[in-house]
C-alpha cells in the first residue's frame, strides 16, 4: 500500500496537508497554467473586506535576511466582486482542492458581514479569519491582539455561519496561547499560525523606511522558528482543552523538511506562503519531499506525525 | 505563452562597462516568444547565495533561437551575485513575463529613450520596430551619469537607428540630460510621434512633462518597482496610474505592466 | 575636521557606538587578543545572576535561517566570582570603553540584590538589566513581559544604585511600547532593545526539538527588522514623553549599514551580538563601515543620524 | 599561539568516499604550530551560500610549511556548501582552536580508534605519536558503517602503525563494530594503555564501558557538539563531564575541549 497523504480535519477531507497561504497565491487563478492549485490541499484566497481597497502606496514589498517585508495594506476587488467574479472560477478549477476563503474587516461588525457572506456562498469549504494583520491598524497593534475582539468574531461569524471557521492569529502577543483559547472558546473549529511579524528596514541612503508604510510584516525562512514554536506551544495548550482543534501551521516554509517541524510540533495542515514567489511550484515540491520523507522514513500516514515531537 | 520556471546553465558572463554586465543563458522556449519590454525573474540556486527573492531583469536580446542576453549593472545584493556568476553556473529563470511596448504606432516617427540601465528594452525595441520597418525615423536617445557607464551600443543597434549618446558631466557624447536631446529632435520632427522610454523614475518623470500629448500620440514607459512574485499574485510592485481624472489606481508593474502609459502615470 | 564618532549618553562619554551585546562576548577576556574590547564603545558582559549557574544541557544552540536559536541557561559564573575574579579584569583592560554589567534574576528580590552588589562595584560604568529572556521561565511568558514587575526591578536598583540603569526588552510582548513606559517611569535611564525572539527548531530525523529544551532564542539578521521596528516605534513613544531616555539598538546587526538601521530608527548606541561568531571583529568591522558610510555621506558627526528615518 | 582568522583561498577540493572530501588551503601561521586534535571554524564568504554560522573542523594533515588539509563528509548545508566548492574560491578560516590530545601518554602501547568521520585527528596524532617514538606499539582502528565510505589511510599513515579497518557490514576489513576490535587488542596487549578516539558519541560512548580504568590510564575522546564562536564565549557546546563523584559540569568543547576523560564525559 502506497502513502496516504490525505488529512480528515476541520470536518473535511483534504488530500493532502499543504495548502498556499492568504496573499501569497492570489484567487488562484494567475498561477493556475503554470501551479494549479488543484494538486494541493488547499487554497487559501487573499484576504477579502467589505468594500474593494485600493491598498497601500509602493514601494509595499523588501528583501530583508532569509525574508521579506510587505505592507500591501490588504489590497482586494471587495467582497462583491469576489463572490461574483473570482468565487465561481476557484470553486470550478479546484478540483479535490479545498477553498478556504480569508476575511477580514476594520471593526467586528465588517468582520461578521463579510465572514457571514462568504459563509453562505457557494463552493466555500471553510473560513480562515485573519485576526492578525499587523499592517493596517495604526503602529503595531492589531485587531487579534485582544482576547475580547476576538470572541467577539468569532461568535458573530458562526452566529450565522454553518462552515469550519479557522482563526489565524498574529505572533506579535505576549501570549498566543491566551489568544488561540479565546478563539476555541468562541467555537473556532482550527487555528491558523502564525502571521507576519511587525518589522521595518530601512534605507541609510535616504535615511528613511523602505516600505511606504514604514512597518511592514516580516515573512519567510527567517520566521519560521518563531512560527514552529508557536505551533508547539499551541499545541500543547490544546492537549490541555476538552475539545482541542487542529492547527495549521504557516510561517517559512519552503521544503519538505519545513513543512515536517510544522507538523511534528503540532499542525495537522500547513500552508506555503512566500515559498510560492521564489518558485511558483514551491508547494507542489513541499508535497512531493514530504511524500519522500515519509517514504524514506516508513511513515505510512502522514498524520501519524501531527505532534510527534512533543514528549511522550 | 505562459511563462516557464526553469534552471538553467549560465552560458557567459562578461563585464561591459563599469558595474555592468552581460549575462548569458539558452531558454529555447522563451526565445522564441519574447517580446520587447517582457522582462524575467532571476533568481539563484538554493544555497548559493543569500539572495532571498527573485529579481526582475528586461531581456536585452535574443540572440539566437535558443539564446537569451540580460544586461544588468550592480547595485545590491542580488545583482552583486549575478556579478559573480561563471559559466556553468545555474540559475533560475522564470518568464516571460509581462506587456510589452506597442509595435504598432502607426506611421511617423518613434523617439527611444534609456536612462543608465533602462537601455536593454530600449534596444531590443529598437531592433523589432526597425525590422518591422513602418516608421519613417527611429531616433534612439542613451543617455549615462558618465563615460565609464557608457555601453558601446552600435554593433547591436540596427543601421537606420539614429543614435544619440548624453552624458550628464559631457565625458562622452553630448553634454547633460536625455531631456535636452528629446527636445532637440521633437523640434525637428513635427510629424505624430510614439515615444518609448525606460530608466530612472526621474527622468521618465520628466519626460512626462516635456512632452505634448498633443504631438506624441504613443508615450509608453517602461517602469520598476520592487518585486516578489513576477506574476500578479503578491500585489506587492504597484505603480500608481491616473485612470480618467484625478483617481489613482494601482496597477501591478508585473502584470498590467511593466510597460504603461507615461501621461498616465503619477510620477511625483 | 575628521569625523566625530563620539556618544554622550547616560550620562556617559562613549568612545563610539558600538558595544558588544550581553552573552555574545563572555567577560571579553576570551576574545581579548583577537578583539580587544576597549576599541569599541563597549562591552556588556553575560548576564549575572545572584548564584552560580552551570547552565542548560546541551544541545544548546543551533543555526536556523540566516540567525540561530540558543538556550544557554543563563549559565554564569555568579555574582561572587563576577566581581572578584572577573570585573577586575574587565576594568583594567577596558581603556576607554566602557563596562556595562548586564544583571538578571529569578524573582525581583534577586534583580536588586545583584544589580545593587554590581552597582556598587569599581569598574562599572553602567547596568543594562535583562528583563526579557525567554529561555528561563515555563513556557514563553518571560519576566519583563509584566510591568509591575519591570517597575519593581528597575526602581528597586534604583534605590540602591547611583549608576546609569539601562532596561533591556524583549519584543515577545504585544505593546513593547507600553513596557518602555514603565521602565522610564521607573526611571530607567536607557532602553536595550531587542532581546531574542522565542522559536523553535525540530529535526525530522529524530522527531524532536534540537535544542535540549524545547524553546530558544532566535538571534542573527533574521531578525533585524524586528528590532528595527521596535526600536522606530519605541523612538517615537520617546518623543512622546516628557523626558525621554537614550535606545541602545540591538538584533542581526553584522554590518555597518546594519547598525546605521538602527541609529536612524532611533537608537544612540548599537550592540553586535550573534555576528560576533561569524567573525571575531565583526564588532570593529561595524564601526568601520559606519565610520566609511558617514565619510562617504559627508556626515560630520554620528549623532546627527540618530532618529533621522522619522517623518520630519 | 593566539587564534588567527583569516580568509584563505582553496587550493584544491577532492573527493576521496562517498560524501567525503579533502579541502586544501594555504595558511602558514597556524600551519607551523597546529596540534593534534585541535579544529578551525570555516565560513562561508558573506553572500557566498545560506550558511550562517562557521563550523568546526579538526585539522587533518599539514603537508608542507603552509598547507593544511580538513577532511570531511557531507550532512546538511554547511558541508554541501564545502563540497561545491572549487580551487580559488575563498572561505574564512578562524583557528587553531581548542586543547590538544596528550602527546607523551608514557612508555606502552596506543590505540587510536577513529569511527566514520572521526578519523581526521586520528590520523594526525598517529602521526605526531609515530615521529616521537616513545610508543612500543601503535594500533589504529578505523570503523565505518559499509565500505564505499572507507577513506584509503594507507598513504597517510605511517608504517610503524598497526591499522585496523572495520565495517558494520563487513563489505572490508573485518565485519561488525570498532569495539570489538578493541577488544581484542586489548586481550593480546596487557601492558599500560592509551586509548585515544573520534567518533560518533554511542562509539566513544561504548568504548568507555569496555574499558578498564585499571588497564587504560589515559582514554581521551574528542568530542563534538554545536558550535558557534568556537573559542569559549557563547556557552553553546557544552559536554557534560563528571568531574569528581555524581555532579555534572558542562564543560565547553571549543576551550577546554574538544578533547576530555573519556571516563568522565557524561555519554547517556
Ligand atoms: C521590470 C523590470 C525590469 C528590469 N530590468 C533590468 C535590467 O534589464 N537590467 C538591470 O540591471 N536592472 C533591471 N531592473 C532592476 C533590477 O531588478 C534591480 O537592479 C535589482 O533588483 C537590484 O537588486 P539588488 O539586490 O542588486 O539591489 P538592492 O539591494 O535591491 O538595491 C540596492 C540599492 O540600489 C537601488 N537600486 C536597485 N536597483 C536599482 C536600479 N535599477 N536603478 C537605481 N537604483 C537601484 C535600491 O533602491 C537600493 O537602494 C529591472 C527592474 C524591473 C522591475
Ligand atoms: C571539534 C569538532 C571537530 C570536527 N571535525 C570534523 C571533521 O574533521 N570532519 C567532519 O566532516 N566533520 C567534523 N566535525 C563535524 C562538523 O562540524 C559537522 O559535520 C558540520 O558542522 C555539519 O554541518 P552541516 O551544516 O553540514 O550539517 P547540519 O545541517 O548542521 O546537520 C545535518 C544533520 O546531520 C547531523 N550531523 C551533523 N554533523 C554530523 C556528524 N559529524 N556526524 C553525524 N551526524 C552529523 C546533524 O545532527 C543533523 O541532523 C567536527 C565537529 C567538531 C565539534
Ligand atoms: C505579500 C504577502 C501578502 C499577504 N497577505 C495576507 C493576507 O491578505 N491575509 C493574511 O491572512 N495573510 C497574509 N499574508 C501572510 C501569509 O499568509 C503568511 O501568514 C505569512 O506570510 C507567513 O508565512 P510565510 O513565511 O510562508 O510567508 C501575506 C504575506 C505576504 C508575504
Ligand atoms: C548565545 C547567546 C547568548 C546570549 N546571552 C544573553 C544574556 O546572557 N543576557 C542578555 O541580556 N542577552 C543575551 N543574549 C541576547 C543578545 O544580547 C542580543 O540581545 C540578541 O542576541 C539579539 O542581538 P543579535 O541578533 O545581534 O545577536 C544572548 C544571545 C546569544 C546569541
Ligand atoms: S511582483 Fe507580485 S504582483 Fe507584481
Ligand atoms: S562554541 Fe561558543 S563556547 Fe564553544
Amino acid at each position: 500500500m502506497g502513502l496516504d497523504l490525505t488529512v480528515n480535519c476541520l470536518g473535511l477531507p483534504f488530500q493532502n496537508p499543504v495548502l498556499v497561504a492568504s496573499g501569497t497565491f492570489g484567487y488562484g487563478d494567475e498561477y493556475y497554467e503554470v501551479m494549479p492549485f488543484s494538486e494541493l490541499g488547499g487554497l487559501v484566497t487573499k484576504t477579502i473586506t467589505a468594500a474593494r481597497r485600493e491598498g497601500n502606496p509602493p514601494p509595499r514589498i523588501v528583501e530583508t535576511d532569509s525574508g521579506m517585508l510587505n505592507s500591501i495594506g490588504l489590497a482586494n476587488v471587495g467582497l462583491r466582486a469576489f463572490l461574483e467574479e473570482k468565487l465561481p472560477w476557484i470553486a470550478a478549477h479546484a478540483g479535490q482542492a479545498r477553498v478556504v476563503v480569508n476575511v477580514a474587516g476594520f471593526s467586528v461588525e465588517e468582520f461578521i458581514e463579510v465572514g457571514t457572506a462568504v459563509g453562505g456562498a457557494k463552493g466555500v469549504d471553510a473560513l480562515e479569519v485573519n485576526l492578525g494583520c499587523p499592517n493596517v491598524r495604526a503602529g503595531y497593534i492589531h485587531f487579534g491582539a485582544d482576547e475580547l475582539s476576538v470572541r467577539q468574531v468569532v461568535a458573530g461569524i458562526l452566529k450565522n455561519v454553518r462552515l469550519p471557521l479557522i482563526a489565524k492569529l498574529s505572533p506579535n502577543v505576549t501570549d498566543i496561547g491566551a489568544l488561540a483559547e479565546a478563539a476555541v472558546d468562541a467555537g473556532a473549529d482550527g487555528l491558523s499560525l502564525i502571521n507576519t511579524l511587525p518589522g521595518m528596514k530601512i534605507d541609510p541612503l535616504k535615511r528613511r523606511p523602505v516600505i511606504s508604510m514604514g512597518f511592514g510584516g516580516l515573512s519567510g525562512p527567517a520566521i519560521r522558528p518563531v512560527g514552529v514554536a508557536c505551533v508547539y506551544k499551541v499545541y500543547q495548550q490544546m492537549q490541555r482543552m476538552e475539545a482541542p482543534v487542529p492547527i495549521v501551521g504557516i510561517g517559512g516554509i519552503a521544503s519538505g523538511r519545513d513543512a515536517l517541524e510544522y507538523i511534528l510540533a503540532g499542525a495537522s495542515l500547513v500552508q506555503v506562503g512566500t515559498a510560492n514567489f521564489l518558485h511558483p511550484r514551491a508547494a507542489a515540491n513541499v508535497l512531493q519531499e514530504i511524500a519522500a520523507f515519509c517514504e524514506s522514513e516508513g511513515v505510512a500516514k502522514i498524520t501519524d506525525l501531527v505532534g510527534l515531537a512533543h514528549e511522550r | 505563452m505562459k511563462p516557464v520556471f526553469k534552471w538553467v546553465r549560465v552560458l557567459q558572463i562578461s563585464g561591459l562597462a563599469e558595474r555592468t554586465y552581460i549575462l548569458r543563458f539558452e531558454e529555447p522556449e522563451s526565445a522564441a516568444v519574447i517580446q520587447p519590454g517582457q522582462f524575467c525573474m532571476i533568481s539563484p540556486l538554493p544555497g548559493s547565495s543569500n539572495v532571498f527573492l527573485p529579481r526582475p531583469f528586461s531581456y536585452y536580446r535574443v540572440i539566437s533561437r535558443s539564446v537569451i542576453e540580460i544586461l544588468f549593472r550592480t547595485f545590491g545584493r542580488a545583482t552583486r551575485w549575478m556579478a559573480n556568476l561563471a559559466p556553468g553556473d545555474e540559475i533560475g529563470v522564470f518568464g516571460p513575463l509581462g506587456n510589452t511596448f506597442n509595435l504598432a504606432p502607426g506611421p511617423g516617427n518613434a523617439i527611444l529613450v534609456g536612462g543608465g540601465i533602462g537601455i536593454p528594452p530600449i534596444v531590443m525595441l529598437a531592433e523589432r520596430l526597425s525590422a518591422l520597418g513602418r516608421l519613417k525615423r527611429l531616433d534612439l536617445v542613451y543617455g549615462e551619469s558618465t563615460a565609464s557607464r557608457v555601453i558601446y551600443l552600435a554593433p547591436v543597434l540596427p543601421a537606420s537607428v539614429r543614435c544619440h549618446l548624453t552624458t550628464e558631466d559631457g565625458s562622452a557624447g553630448q553634454r547633460g540630460l536625455v531631456t535636452a536631446a528629446v527636445e532637440s529632435i521633437l523640434k525637428e520632427c513635427r510629424d505624430p510621434l510614439a515615444v518609448y522610454t525606460c530608466g530612472p523614475k526621474s527622468m521618465m518623470g520628466a519626460l512626462s512633462r516635456i512632452l505634448d500629448p498633443e504631438q506624441v500620440t504613443l508615450f509608453e514607459t517602461s517602469c520598476e518597482e520592487n518585486m516578489a512574485c513576477g506574476m500578479g499574485i503578491c500585489q506587492g510592485c504597484v505603480i500608481p496610474v491616473r485612470t480618467g481624472g484625478d483617481s489613482v489606481r494601482y496597477l501591478r508593474c508585473c502584470a498590467e505592466g511593466p510597460v504603461f502609459n507615461g501621461f498616465e502615470v503619477q510620477w511625483a
